[in-house]
């Protein structure tokens, strides 16, 4: 991670002229407020009393015994809104509230970081606008709802293919208008620097919990920590504190579609190369002209076709492994982690689960493995229930 | 086909240039090759040829269906040099700037890219998302080859980067009067006048003038402002995208559009 | 409290005989076991790392500022299955499980209390059948698919109007043909003895919680708790240890419905009277002759005649005030709470949060006024979005 | 009239007691009326007479639907009193136990409850739902106006609580021989009998046996195990249930049912 806003290769800040003051400003400004004591104890209030932070470090039985592993869930599906994603935004709504802005844009895919930035908009007194692609407006609803009683302007995409790439292209345009008054809230660890260093900051009080939580727990670091992603920014946000314990393994588990064969899947890992999109050079699904490639997967929250910079980075340098899982094998992991734990994952979630329960070759018995249990699947219920029951 | 011998004629006849931005293949290559002929044919100084891509993220609307339709055609970053070649072969002397979104670039490669861009009978390159910051390599790779790589300027960049870019700057200067996307408006915005005094100061670069231009009005209000020329795009493509079916018959009405625009270059008092 | 399973008048054991035996046994097998180290210890950990306990008590500013009072809300939104009524059924499924028993059953109104039967079956191990009105299924789809999805039977209940009322009479049919493999586990503090006692005792852990944050962080005891309800188990849970504190006023809000009149409101404080059903005698809406009268409120939890029997004795006492909101009022309260705080409260939550809203003359500035938040609105997310928005 | 007259010398006679369970109001009063009346001419020896309850929570379908049809006709406690009260004039000598869930004697108040069942011509009461440990007040009221309140003996009620409940008992016991609620069975469990024996043993009051009994074979082992009688209630309703636009059609059926009940009851070896 030599150069500034680049990790590795990976990274930078590949925008429109345009943006570049509002990137600068933005970087000052998070290198002078989030360290202040202020910003920490406000943003740390929030987190404990509005989010519900810590969360808890779940011993679950149910996945263990099948497993053989001592699995542990870290229970981000308990934060306010159901996933991860409000760690990063309430942190950024403070930020750009006291930069002054008035305004907070953002895109989601699967209305959980949607969701979120409405949430803390309305905490920290901030209009929010949110982009969404028109497929994924159908296809999660429920959130759209959600943010629309909160308040939140959901304006759909019909760019492109009407999902996330395309409503993040939407908003960085949409930035490009109104940088002056308005924060882009980034969802994930991905876009142009400082975006990326931001996101994954802000995520990293998961691992800095689940470390804690573990040691007081087992008395020894766990052997493994498993998260699914796509931007990356709940498996950062989990991994980073453990980058330099080389013996703790790190699995990032990405949308593996219906097959690895082309336009079926959102593997970047498997089957893109390094690329630029959004403002960042990253691990990126494109054609061999270069044209970025549509991601499919169930899971709205994966279908993106770039992994972020820095875990772009860290799975070319070996620090990270990267894996998937298809999309029936996610449905399955749902159905088991219902029953025998009680819990209705994300179908995002349910990728690292999945991923645990059909490797048991990379687990050796009695192994303490930490899955990033990073949102609950209620948004999913429809096409989960579709699915496994056929209506 | 020399870009700065161009622009210098230019300033010496005290004319604007009118540099017509096209996306290559929108709604076919056949058309796209009538329609730079016909920019060529009604006073276009110099051609922007565009590479459609996938995530045009510095494009507005018109733009974006563009770049969508070319790619849906099945356009590739190699159908657009080899039509520059062939237009050259075919006699086209304007100088031509090949505009990339840095993918298409980084995904061929920087060197290769600029070899085949110049070996295709390009001048210059613009790149939409490539800020002078992460520019170096390509900056060295370009002029190695002869080729400009052409910077933007726009109402937020800051005295000290404007100070850089225009270090790093040649051919000419694109000047983004406004804060957003390309697309037509119908109105200048007075943040573009001032932009192009606040450049003026600093640097003698030709100033070219683009985002938002639909109107022989504004072309003169720009030159007026010191600018020496000016980029008009999205109002082109938003005059054959209305009739796709059929789109050489709006041929005329462009060449028409295209004249009173370069009258207005003309007009400069 | 005089007699053992009364509280004052209220109480008692009104069951068939064929019943009484499995009341006995559940009455001494909780004495026997909830006090003890290992039981205490088993609940801990699955209050805190499953359920996610303690909830934290947000200071609300949105809501501060509307009301001039110290807002807190006590976040049982967060506990896992979105509200209070896991503290419930994780501590009476691990005493059946430890009694032996093989299955339990329940009922459910707005799907809540069912889910969380269902989630703490599946981490104790034990078979769940839900009875549930088939108006209720219609209204909580959602939480149906959700039980469904943790494999839970759901058995519509099409006696009497199809709601909550008569899903308990079934489960209590049911209950007499299987009471000695199967643990009746009750939703609410209603039911005969022990139930009342078991379901309080149970849910309090959110008083205690309350108690020491509010201490924390204010140096000092509440002006006032404010809590919705029917049965009574959050605001039993989050009054107790306050009980003897006479100087917190302790709010009892029951669903208006759409006024006071006659068979459009579920406020048997206002319009019942003592009697007897489901095995105890509390506060009942019922006719001139005795026969229970159906309760009317959009918030399909608060939908049942009678009020528990502590919750009865303690307003007959003085101790509490049973006050009540309007369905008009709970709605505005939702859309206010969205849009100040960002959280989407149940429509039973809301009815706590209607009555700071609309009634100032309760409450002076500068008050110190905790609302328990029990449960979010995701659950009533049509209904809301058909309230307000009329699509 | 008298219960404890009835029962002792149908006992004399070696002859089991037949008490047919009746939801008044079901359809209608005027059926009921004409039900009552069939009963008492067809053999039975006691009648029980329900007050419908919108909750009858120790109840099966049958009986459900039977309170829910009642309650819709606007039957009230009072109606059936009345009705009580009209049959005693008419002459109805068998003794008669008013049913009623708790809620209703607690409504109306515990004594005068009591007071205009005893005025009615009743001579008992079952309250479903309350166990001999909530009686205490009841069992007070009712024994000073000389009407049994009669207990409930189930196969989960311990030896313990069996001895308070014989304790408290007068007129009969209610022996339920399933755990569960009132409605036909096809087969009798094994249970019935053996608790019909554990009670037998502790008193010599009679036992009359109820829930599920549907067929005179139920009604002879029953008697052969002990019992002095049987309780027969969802069967008779079933009968009515399946003509409700013409419930009186069913009478001559249900008479006959109730005599092959009866004729069983003297088969008594
Ligand atoms: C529950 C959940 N998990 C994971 C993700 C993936 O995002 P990231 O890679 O940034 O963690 C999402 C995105 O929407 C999500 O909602
Ligand atoms: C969120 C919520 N709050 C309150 C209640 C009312 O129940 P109780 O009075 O037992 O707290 C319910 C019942 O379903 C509920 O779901």
């Amino acid at each position: 991670m030599a150069l500034k806003g680049r990790f590795g290769r990976f990274g930078g800040r590949y925008v429109s002229e345009v943006l570049v003051q509002a990137l600068e400003e933005l970087e000052e400004a998070f290198e002078r407020l989030y360290p202040s004591p202020e910003f920490q104890r406000e943003l740390g209030i929030l987190l404990r009393d509005y989010a519900g932070r810590p969360t808890p470090l779940y011993h679950a039985r149910g996945l263990s015994e099948l497993t053989g592993c001592r699995v542990y869930l870290k229970r981000e599906d308990l934060v306010t809104g159901g996933s991860h994603k409000l760690n990063n935004t309430l942190g950024q709504a403070l930020l750009a509230k006291r930069m002054g802005k008035t305004r907070l844009i953002t895109e989601t895919a699967a209305g959980q970081h949607g969701l979120a930035t409405a949430m803390a908009g309305n905490v920290v007194g901030l209009e929010v606008e949110v982009f969404m692609g028109i497929k994924d407006m159908e296809r999660q609803a429920s959130n759209v709802k959600r943010m629309q009683l909160l308040g939140a302007k959901v304006t759909p995409v019909t760019t492109g293919s009407g999902v996330l790439k395309d409503a993040v292209s939407d908003t960085l345009r949409e930035w490009a208008r109104s940088s002056r008054t308005t924060h882009y809230l980034m969802g994930s660890t991905v876009g142009p620097h400082p975006f990326p260093e931001i996101v994954a900051t802000l995520q990293s009080v998961i691992g800095r919990e689940l470390r804690e939580q573990i040691l007081e727990r087992e008395g020894r670091l766990p052997d493994a920590i498993v998260a699914c992603g796509s931007g990356g920014s709940n498996a950062l946000g989990a991994f980073r504190p453990f980058l330099e314990d080389r013996r703790v393994r790190l699995y990032f588990v990405e949308g593996g579609g219906e097959s690895l064969e082309a336009d079926n899947s959102a593997a970047a890992f498997q089957l893109g190369r390094p690329g630029v999109l959004h403002g960042a050079l990253m691990q990126l699904l494109q054609d061999e002209h270069g044209q970025v490639k549509p991601s499919k997967t169930r899971a709205a929250g994966l279908n993106y076709p770039g992994r972020g910079p820095e875990i772009s980075y860290l799975c070319e340098v070996g620090r990270v492994k990267p894996v998937y899982a298809f999309d029936r094998e996610v449905f399955e992991a749902v159905r088991i982690t219902c029953r025998k734990e009680g819990l209705l994952p994300a179908l995002e979630t349910a990728h690292a689960l999945a991923f645990l329960l059909n490797h048991p070759e990379e687990f050796d018995r009695g192994e303490v493995v930490v899955v990033n249990f990073s949102g609950r699947g209620d948004k999913d219920l429809e096409t989960i229930m579709r699915h496994l029951y056929g209506a | 086909m020399e870009l700065e011998a161009t622009l210098g004629e230019l300033r010496r006849r005290g004319e604007g240039a009118l540099m017509p931005h096209v996306y290559f293949g929108d709604p076919s290559p056949s058309f796209s090759l009538r329609l730079l002929r016909t920019l060529a044919g009604s006073g276009a100084d110099l051609l922007e040829l565009g590479i459609p891509f996938s995530d045009p993220i510095a494009d507005g609307p018109t733009f974006i269906a563009s770049c969508e339709r070319a790619l849906s055609a099945g356009v590739t970053p190699r159908d657009c040099l080899k039509a520059l070649a062939g237009l050259r072969e075919e006699g086209l002397r304007l100088p031509v700037l090949l505009t990339a979104y840095y993918n298409l670039i980084f995904s061929r490669g920087l060197a290769e890219f600029c070899e085949e861009a110049r070996r295709a009978g390009a001048q210059g390159l613009i790149v939409p998302d490539l800020p002078v910051e992460e520019a170096g390599e390509l900056l060295r790779e370009a002029r190695r080859r002869g080729l400009h790589l052409i910077l933007q300027v726009t109402p937020t960049t800051s005295e000290r980067r404007l100070g850089r870019i225009v270090g790093e700057a040649s051919g000419f200067l694109y000047v983004i009067g406004v804060e957003g996307v390309t697309g037509a408006r119908e109105e200048l915005e007075p943040s573009t006048l001032e932009l192009i005094g606040r450049v003026r100061r600093l640097t003698s670069l030709p100033l070219l003038v683009g985002f938002g231009i639909s109107r022989p009005e504004h072309v003169a209000s720009l030159l007026r402002a010191g600018a020496d020329g000016c980029v008009v795009g999205s109002a082109i493509a938003r005059i054959y995208s209305e009739r796709l079916e059929e789109p050489e018959s709006t041929l005329p009405r462009i060449s028409d559009f295209v004249r009173s625009l370069k009258g207005a270059t003309r007009r400069k008092t």
